[in-house]
């Protein structure tokens, strides 16, 4: 199953990218497989039996004795979390894959086969049981955004890439070296045999936490962001901060904790002041962003950031909070949609207006009312409207903050009101009002083939929202 | 029963999924009469609802229906959640408040939006708000209640905003959501205290556990309360959180009507009602409810003195009456305060819509001023307002002195100042709303009003005119159920557990009645009189100049938010995107890039392509290591 | 006046064979230039080469698993860890020959250049086995200068000569430093034999100035030819000068030869020592990781750029030879593989742009190459990914190998400086990647013109190799351990 | 006093840094070589003092293939430096910079 | 004591004519100073007992190799002379301080080991036989080795010295490249602000006269 996974992307992968097939062909291929993903990613879904543990087990050995008597083991699984991740990437790749034939994006086999590859490195660092074949995925994946960011971004596109590559990979080379040690000490890389080790080291566990937290990224660690964020194309950009974000904070639950618990809890005030500055602060510049994108963007650094302080309500021993983790991986799938659906839409409004800038934006709401009825559901999922499966899991984290230290739980809930500041000044700046500059009577309203990217993550939520309880246990 | 609870809440829900799917494939028309079918069905639902209740035992009237788990995990530390509502009188009265009023609302809007390009989203929305409603006053724990809190919240944004070309409506509507969320956090950090003390929010295991965990009057306990109170004050405009009330205005009237009269904002006093056991558990906070509560009657009661928008008069004289219910609720009369409620949801639904069929008549106008001597040509609204401003003033129901029985009564120093302040505000009361029907009204017509008013086929579509009529005849008949001259209180006992009135039923006082009938009366015959010469309103005016300032200045709250609190908002934003992300972040990137640039130009530049500097180097690099090496050696 | 009997030692030629091999055809090349006609010199001399690449691929192989043993009265060492370089040295020159295949301004040149290539191959695999002093310095100074000639061997052209000029007076230098670090450690131990050495310094004193500066000469002749900085400032010079095929060769073997040697002498004959020298060796390779990397950032001559790069590398497999574990061994023999299969393949495609062009390549000169030759892009890609050490690339398996190896013996400090160079180097070799898959350049109509079908069947292979290796070491990998264990037993 | 090897090496020492210094200080190429084999000879005299020291004659073999080593690298330095003075108007290594940075 | 004074001497003149060699202007006395220089070497040797290696000194070196210099200094010419002694102040200072540090170890070294009066030898010791003896046993292919390196430098000095038999033929580019620069913007991006930097470098016209 979880090799299937794997393999069914990789492969078209290198069809679509490598041969020189015709746009038609290869955008038929990539949908295809795309949606084959999905239905796998389904079918997984539906056949998980609900709380037993790792499921979908391959185990086998792949380098053996790669240093000093450590085997390297292909060695994939998927529990819950694991699971839903591979579901949401399946989900981002899909719409994005969409988006791009929509949008005609040129050299298009090339950008899909990039796209599965992605896909292909996402499903793998998200099941991988095994350090070197994690980092393995961790770096295709950046190779693949590596060439998707560089060559089909915008005008300042290589600086922006050359900036997140180097940014990124000063964190996960530093894990790089941890994983050797790791290796060295405990004479395995299986994540099972060294979690069992239970280390306390506080230069691997900076490493791991270090990388985990450049992608997530954790605040003070943005630094790439923005600029990354403005400079790639929308579905890349979708991807960068629906899912790939979310490598990072899975990378935290997955490895960082459970390698070095006791190390973990130690420095756990760190993360939990930096998550809480982050948290507010993104929040802040949010409200101050000139365009459409730097509002969600500097939004799921705020987001990631309370992620990070539902993964790090720690109790002794590196045990996790049971609200604040469950809030934690339920909010690592809401966000990853929302922030998927908005950056998808945002892409649509540049379709049609060539620019995001909100000063020449506005009004899109008269005279289109699927627009508005779309842009409003993703502005208030966004901003975690009560009752919302976003509120769920926001509500979950505070609560596990809360009951670390109330004060933190109390500030925290801060973000609730920003974000509704915040995310209302996004939707009013787009939709309210008369028309912006960059709009007029004969801007188009979405179409049916438009509708076919967000209203399906909409949908997501809407359901997310319904039952969110659905999500939570298998999650758990 | 549970079935039609279900339905009761669910209808709505459903309308708003079918209008939202049919979108312009369905005509206007068709559409709303779908709405107000919805609105109606879920009403009936509530009354057969209600009479079963009435049907059975006083002991056995709360019941808890499960449809399944909401949110959790299997993990039994994790939070529970189930989607369940809670059926008991409370609960049922408002259902049949909302459910009620808001269909007749609902129908009413028909006639008012006709014609509107967006009218089927409106409906929709509207839709969407009783969906809202109807959860958070039958949600059965914490958390949904929540939900519907946030989600009334939404709608309200919605709908104040829903003329979102112009600027006014989006900035009041932002205002309002804003400050809406302010009370979300207030209730959510009151449910994460819950959780962590009870481990639950489901109302029954927090109201019986509050005692063992929380001791009364400990810290923890006033938090609490004082937590639900954040979100109470938020919601139904209370100071300090009021001051979005009056541009919620910007709205359709229906919905002003609807949602800023006859229900959302009274779901404040609905919160404290249900949870009268935490607030008695928080004796000072308590104190505080009534407190707030006459601050904001009087103080709206000044303010609506000198206001010159009709519905901006009428949005005053709500946070006012809100005042009272808080009062009320504070000194622990909570069936008073639910019961002024009720009424005031018919009687305020009543002049917001009869104001609606005047501002419809008149081109939209909403200033007072530009009014005058309707009622020769609208005699059945000016009726039907009578019938409203008299339920206002409080001559019947009587719902007002009802709250001032109860607090003379039994709410000790809390309730001597409730008494005195209520009767003060009965007197503001009476002043502004005769003041409101002498200008509309009477006196001689404006030179606006002869040309612009139109009242077609009568005076409004029927469409219209029957909801006004019917909440008119709610309004009086409203007041039977409490009479308390002797007979029982029916209301009171009604409502005796889920929200107790004070210990013991209260004898009905003549002189209370008096007072409050005497001050209102006073007033209504002043402001009467008063207008007969413009040249005395000058001069009052003038003898009150400062306080009219005051007044007219709204006692300067906006201003005080928009320096304490938007503008240190702002400045943090501004100061963090510039020197943080623009000096701090960039900066160091730009440091790391440009230190690396330097040195790497350094090394290039040293390959000078000159041999002879080759081999120095080399030999230099040889003496230092041979320097290392002698420095290990042992000479 | 007594008559001395002279005893010779006796002479093992299967000990001998690959050089035997290489300088044979080497002569019988010099000797056919007499008379063969210019035609036919480049094909033939190919042939002969490339017959005695592979014939002398023979020896080492067989011998492969033959327990280690000396010859030549102990001044030579045969052992996995020797043969294993060979192996590395001929299969770099049978590319070198292959990627001179059709060189215009080689072609001419073609007999010479093909014996004298020979040649060096013959010193640096007499190198690789070398147990002596001697030995050592004589193979060192053959293949040297060949290469010195080699590199000016485009006679016409000025920057070979320049290059080969300097590559000479600063290589003489080196030698020098290096002969007289032999005098001293002679003049301490009185052995010229690595073992005697270590046996002399075992009973003397491990400490005696004349010895520990016999060895820092050595250290600074070895790290000339490993490309170390301080001592690397020939290094741009030469490769840039140098004709690319030569390039490559000198790349890939006079890397390995050097590091062999480098690990060979240090451990075998120097372990007393090894706490002293092992801190030196680890400053050497932080001053390699700074130099080459940062310089590197500034070229735009491809082949330059490369150059600095490879000093960069030095730093990597010093930090394996500060290391000197068997794990260390192992990892720098994987990554010397590694490294000269990415580093030809590199050189090569910059050789069929540069007969492209007709001039020297700068990186602009690969804009939107992906859209001509895309499989060429392609494996470029992958050699720049591998030099960047990114998984699935075999670079991140010698990156990983040698970190952990470094981390096991406490040098963590030698992995961190790695992850800084290679955070900087990440900025030089993306620039190609970026400048291949450049958008701003129209797709062209024809975009496919085969040509140059050997030189990029080499490139494709070798690119292949990199990427097959990086997800199957395992078989490197055990070779590598083989030739560790065969000189060190820990 | 008695003439040790130190004194022998030391002397050496002195020609060896002499050649350096001229390696880093003339400009003529040939020059250049000469101060390389002035290096070379002061290793040779190093070697054989040693030799002379541990009494055996490896000492002296060495020095004796540094001879040949040493005239062999002469040759290819006159071939190189006869190569580049066809091709440049004057024998300057300063001058030789068309590679660097 | 003759034994010093003859050390004395001998040191003293081959250290002078070593400066001789790299200070005096004209190469050709350089050369004659190495001439004579090795010929002072060659008397230490004798000192050393190396009566065989003294011997080859004066004849391989001395004569043969030298005089393949002074030829070349002949063919060069006025050539060979070197333009200008000029050099940067600083370059010197590093030449002396880096010559001087290596000397002083060496000496310093030398000077902290507690040599002995060496091994007691027979005057055997260095002549012709002996050497031959460890030549061909031990070292026998150290001597086939340089053996083979003579050869290669002597194919190596015919590929110099040799002119090219044919002109060089270059093949046409196949499609020219765009020679527009986003290298520099790439440039720019790395490096932040400054983008100055060497293109290639093809020699230049005023570097060759030929």
């Amino acid at each position: 199953m979880t090799v299937a996974l794997i393999a069914l992307p990789l492969a078209c992968a290198v069809l679509i990218g490598f041969l020189p097939l015709d746009r038609r062909v290869s955008a038929a291929l990539g949908l295809a497989a795309v949606l084959a993903e999905l239905v796998l990613a389904a079918v997984a879904i539906v056949t998980f039996n609900v709380g037993g543990g790792s499921q979908f087990v391959t185990d086998r050995v792949w380098i053996p004795n790669l240093i000093g008597g450590a085997d390297v083991h292909f060695h994939v699984a998927m529990d819950g979390l694991s699971m839903f991740m591979v579901a949401l990437t399946a989900v981002g790749v899909a719409s994005a894959v969409w988006t791009a034939i929509r949008a005609g994006r040129d050299r298009l086999g090339l950008y899909l086969g990039l796209l599965l590859l992605l896909e292909a490195s996402l499903v793998t660092l998200f099941t991988a049981r095994d350090l070197v074949l994690f980092y393995t995925g961790w770096e295709v994946m950046m190779i693949a955004l590596f060439v998707l960011m560089g060559v089909w971004g915008g005008a300042r596109r290589r600086f922006a890439t050359l900036q997140f590559i180097i940014y990124s990979l000063a964190g996960s080379l530093l894990m790089l070296v941890a994983i050797a040690g790791l290796a060295v000490e405990g004479h395995s890389f299986d994540l099972g045999v060294l979690a069992a080790q239970g280390r306390d080291s506080w230069w691997m566990f900076g490493a791991f936490a270090l990388a985990f937290c450049i992608k997530a990224p954790m605040f003070p660690l943005h630094g790439w962001l923005p600029d990354a964020y403005r400079q790639s194309t929308p579905e890349v950009t979708a991807l960068l901060s629906g899912v790939i974000s979310k490598a990072g904070a899975y990378g935290l639950i997955r490895f960082a904790v459970p390698l070095f618990p006791a190390t973990a809890y130690h420095w756990r005030w760190l993360f939990l002041g930096l998550g809480l500055a982050g948290l507010l602060y993104a929040s802040l510049v949010a409200f101050r962003q000139p365009d459409a994108r730097g509002v969600v963007a500097y939004s799921s650094v705020g987001q990631m950031n309370l992620i990070i302080i539902g993964i790090f309500v720690l109790g002794p021993g590196g045990v996790f909070s049971d609200n604040g983790l469950t809030g934690a991986t339920f909010q690592m799938v809401n966000h990853g949609v929302v922030s998927l659906a908005a950056f998808l839409l945002i892409g649509l409004v540049e379709l049609r207006t060539g620019t995001d800038a909100l000063k020449s934006l506005g009004g899109l709401a008269n005279r289109r009312p699927v627009a508005s009825t779309v842009f409003l559901l993703a502005a208030l999922f966004a901003l975690a409207v009560p009752g919302s499966s976003v509120f769920i899991s926001e509500l979950y984290i505070l609560i596990g903050a809360f009951g670390e230290q109330p004060l933190l739980g109390a500030a925290a809930s801060l973000g609730i009101v920003l974000a509704a500041m915040y995310m209302l000044r996004w939707y009013s700046a787009i939709a309210h009002e008369g028309d912006g500059e960059r709009v007029d009577a004969t801007t188009p309203d979405l179409r049916l083939s438009e509708l076919a990217v967000a209203v399906p993550l909409l949908l997501i939520l809407l359901v997310l929202s319904a039952w969110p309880f659905g999500v939570m246990e298998r999650l758990g | 029963m549970e079935t039609l609870s279900w339905l009761c809440l669910f209808l709505p829900l459903a309308g708003v999924v079918v209008l939202a799917l049919a979108g312009n494939r369905i005509g206007r028309e068709p559409a709303s009469w779908l709405a107000t079918a919805i609105a109606f069905a879920s009403f009936i639902c509530a009354a057969a609802v209600f009479f079963s209740i009435l049907g059975e035992g006083e002991s056995s009237r709360s019941h808890v229906y499960t449809l399944y788990t909401w949110a959790g995990a299997h993990n039994v530390h994790v939070l529970h959640v189930p989607l369940s509502i809670q059926i008991d009188q409370l609960s049922v009265v408002e259902m049949l408040i909302v459910s009620g009023v808001g269909a007749l609302i609902v129908m009413y809007s028909i006639g008012y939006m006709h014609g509107d390009p967006k009218q089927r989203r409106f409906f929709a929305y509207m839709n969407l708000f009783l969906f809202s409603m109807l959860l958070l006053v039958m949600a059965g724990n914490f958390v949904l209640l929540l939900a519907g809190w946030g989600m009334v919240g939404l709608s309200s944004y919605l709908l104040i905003g829903f003329w979102h070309e112009q600027e006014a409506p989006v900035a009041a509507a932002k205002k309002a959501f804003v400050m809406n969320a302010i009370g979300d956090v207030g209730i959510a950090i009151a449910i994460f205290f819950m959780v962590r003390d009870i481990g639950t929010t489901n109302y029954q295991e927090v109201f019986t556990r509050a005692h063992d965990v929380w001791p009364k009057g400990s810290s923890d306990a006033n938090w609490v309360a004082l937590l639900l109170l954040l979100g109470a004050v938020a919601k139904s405009a209370q100071i300090p959180l009021h001051t979005w009330l009056p541009d919620a205005m910007e709205g359709p009237t229906p919905v002003s009507a609807l949602i800023h009269a006859a229900t959302m904002v009274t779901a404040g006093v609905y919160l404290i009602a249900r949870c009268h056991v935490l607030f008695a558990n928080a004796p000072n906070v308590r104190t505080l409810v009534a407190v707030i509560g006459v601050a904001t009657l009087l103080m709206a009661g000044v303010i609506a003195l000198v206001q010159t928008d009709i519905k901006r008069i009428i949005a005053y004289s709500t946070m006012s009456q809100i005042g009272y219910m808080f009062a009320a609720v504070g000194v622990a009369d909570d069936s008073a305060g639910m019961f002024h409620l009720l009424s005031h949801a018919f009687f305020k639904a009543l002049l917001f819509l009869g104001a609606g069929i005047v501002i419809h008549a008149l081109a939209n106008e909403q200033d007072v001023r530009r009014m005058g001597g309707l009622s020769k040509v609208m005699p059945r609204t000016t009726a039907l307002m009578w019938v409203g401003t008299i339920a206002l003033i409080g001559f019947w129901p009587l719902s007002k002195d009802g709250i001032l029985e109860g607090a003379l009564h039994g709410g000790g120093t809390a309730g001597w100042i409730v008494y005195v302040g209520g009767l003060v505000g009965a007197l503001f009361t009476g002043i502004y709303a005769t003041r409101l029907m002498r200008l509309v009204f009477y006196g001689e017509m404006s030179e606006f009003a002869k040309e612009h008013l139109h009242t077609g086929h009568g005076e409004a579509p029927w469409t219209m005119f029957l909801p006004v009529a019917v909440l008119a005849a709610g309004a009086v008949l409203v007041g039977f159920l409490s009479i308390g001259f002797g007979t029982t209180n029916f209301f009171g006992d009604f409502l005796a557990q889920t929200a107790p009135t004070i210990e013991g039923t209260v004898p009905q006082d003549i002189l209370t009645t008096a007072l409050a009938w005497g001050l209102g009366g006073a007033g209504a015959l002043y402001v009467w009189r008063l207008y007969d010469d413009p040249a005395r309103v000058a001069a009052v005016r003038t003898r009150f100049q400062t306080m009219a300032i005051i007044a007219e200045a709204k006692f300067g709250w906006d201003e005080l938010y928009y320096n304490i609190g938007y503008r240190p908002a702002v400045w943090l934003a501004v100061t963090f995107d510039s020197v943080g992300e623009r000096w701090i972040i960039g900066g160091s990137l730009w440091l790391a890039r440009t230190t690396v640039a330097t040195v790497a130009r350094a090394t290039a530049l040293a390959q000078s392509g000159i041999v002879r500097q080759y081999v120095t180097v080399l030999a230099g690099g040889a003496a230092l290591v041979a320097v290392f090496f002698l420095g290990k050696a042992n000479l | 006046m007594i008559a001395l009997t002279v005893t010779t030692v006796p002479v093992s030629w299967s000990a001998l064979a690959p050089e035997i091999v290489l300088l044979s055809c080497a002569c019988v090349l010099l000797t056919c230039a007499i008379f063969l006609p210019q035609r036919l010199a480049h094909p033939v001399g190919a042939a002969v080469a490339v017959g005695a690449f592979a014939g002398a691929m023979v020896a080492p192989i067989a011998q492969w698993h033959d327990a280690p043993r000396t010859a030549f009265d102990d001044t030579l060492r045969i052992d996995a860890f020797g043969n294993g370089a060979r192996m590395l040295i001929f299969a770099a020159g049978l590319l070198a020959v292959i990627v001179a295949w059709g060189m215009p301004h080689l072609a001419d040149r073609a007999v010479e250049y093909h014996a004298l290539l020979l040649a060096a191959a013959a010193g640096m695999s007499l190198l690789a086995v070398s147990n002596s002093l001697v030995i050592a310095f004589i193979a060192l100074e053959l293949f040297s200068i060949a290469l010195y000639v080699l590199v000016a061997i485009d006679v016409d052209a000025l920057p070979g000569l320049e290059g080969a000029l300097k590559y000479l007076v600063v290589g003489s230098v080196g030698a020098a430093f290096l002969l007289y670090g032999s005098a001293l450690v002679y003049g301490a131990t009185g052995q010229f034999e690595f073992d005697l050495i270590a046996q002399s310094i075992r009973h003397g004193d491990a400490h005696g100035g004349v010895l520990l500066l016999g060895i820092a000469m050595i250290i600074v002749g070895l790290g000339f030819k490993a490309n170390s900085a301080p001592f690397h400032m020939w290094t741009p010079d030469a490769y840039e000068g140098a004709p690319t095929p030569v390039t490559a060769f000198m790349s890939a073997a006079t890397k390995t030869v050097a590091l062999v040697l480098a690990f060979r002498v240090l451990v075998a004959a120097f372990g007393e020592d090894s706490a002293i020298w092992q801190d030196a060796i680890g400053a050497l390779a932080v001053v390699s990781f700074a130099v080459g990397n940062l310089a590197a950032l500034r070229q735009a001559n491809v082949k330059r750029m490369l150059a600095y790069s490879t000093i960069g590398h030095t730093g990597f497999l010093f930090t394996a030879v500060a290391v000197h574990t068997q794990a260390a061994a192992r990892a720098m023999f994987y990554y010397l593989a590694i490294y000269s299969l990415m580093n030809i393949g590199a050189f090569a495609l910059v050789a069929i742009r540069e007969r492209e062009l007709g001039r020297p390549v700068v990186i602009d000169d690969f804009r939107g190459y992906a859209y001509r030759r895309p499989l060429l892009a392609l494996s470029m890609v992958v050699f720049m990914l591998s030099l960047a050490g990114l998984p699935p690339m075999g670079g991140f398996i010698a990156k990983i190998t040698i970190w952990s190896s470094a981390v096991d013996v406490g040098q963590t400090y030698l992995a961190v400086v790695g992850v800084a160079a290679t955070l900087v180097g990440l900025g030089y070799y993306l620039k190609i990647p970026f400048a291949l898959v450049d958008r701003d350049v129209p797709i062209p109509e024809s975009p496919y013109r085969p040509a140059f079908a050997l030189t990029s069947a080499t490139v494709l292979a070798t690119a292949v190799a990199v990427m097959v290796l990086g997800i199957i070491p395992g078989p490197l990998l055990d070779l590598a351990q083989t030739a560790s264990a065969s000189l060190i037993g820990r | 006093m008695h003439i040790g090897v130190e004194y022998f090496v030391s002397v050496s020492a002195i020609v060896f840094g002499i050649g350096m210094f001229g390696v880093f200080t003339r400009r003529s190429p040939l020059i250049l070589l000469l101060s390389v084999e002035l290096m070379l000879n002061s290793c040779n005299l190093t070697l054989i003092a040693f030799s002379r020291y541990w009494g055996e004659q490896s000492g002296q073999v060495f020095a004796l293939i540094v001879m040949g080593i040493a005239a062999s690298e002469v040759v290819v330095g006159l071939g190189l430096v006869v190569a580049v003075a066809r091709r440049k108007a004057e024998l300057d290594v300063d001058r030789l910079t068309a590679l660097r940075h | 004591m003759t034994y010093d004074i003859v050390f004395v001497a001998a040191s003293a003149l081959a250290i002078a004519s070593a400066l001789g060699v790299v200070l005096s202007v004209n190469p050709f006395y350089s050369a004659l100073s190495l001439i004579m220089h090795l010929v002072s070497l060659a008397t230490m040797y004798l000192l050393l007992q190396a009566d065989f290696l003294a011997a080859a000194q004066v004849i391989v070196y001395a004569g043969a190799v030298m005089i393949m210099f002074l030829f070349v200094i002949a063919y060069l010419g006025n050539r060979a002379d070197e333009p200008t002694r000029d050099i940067p102040l600083w370059q010197l200072g590093a030449a002396v301080v880096a010559g001087s540090a290596v000397v002083i170890e060496i000496v310093v070294a030398v000077a902290s080991q507690a040599f002995g009066p060496g091994a007691t030898v027979t005057d055997q010791f260095g002549n012709p036989s002996l050497v031959a003896n460890s030549f061909f046993s031990r070292y026998l292919l150290g001597f086939e080795a340089t053996s083979i390196l003579l050869l290669v430098a002597a194919v190596g000095a015919v590929v110099l010295g040799s002119k090219r038999p044919s002109p060089r033929v270059d093949e046409p580019d196949a499609f020219p490249a765009p020679r527009t620069q986003p290298e520099l913007e790439l440039q720019a991006a790395v490096m932040g602000a400054e983008t100055a930097f060497p293109v290639h470098h093809v020699p230049r016209k005023d570097e060759d006269d030929s």
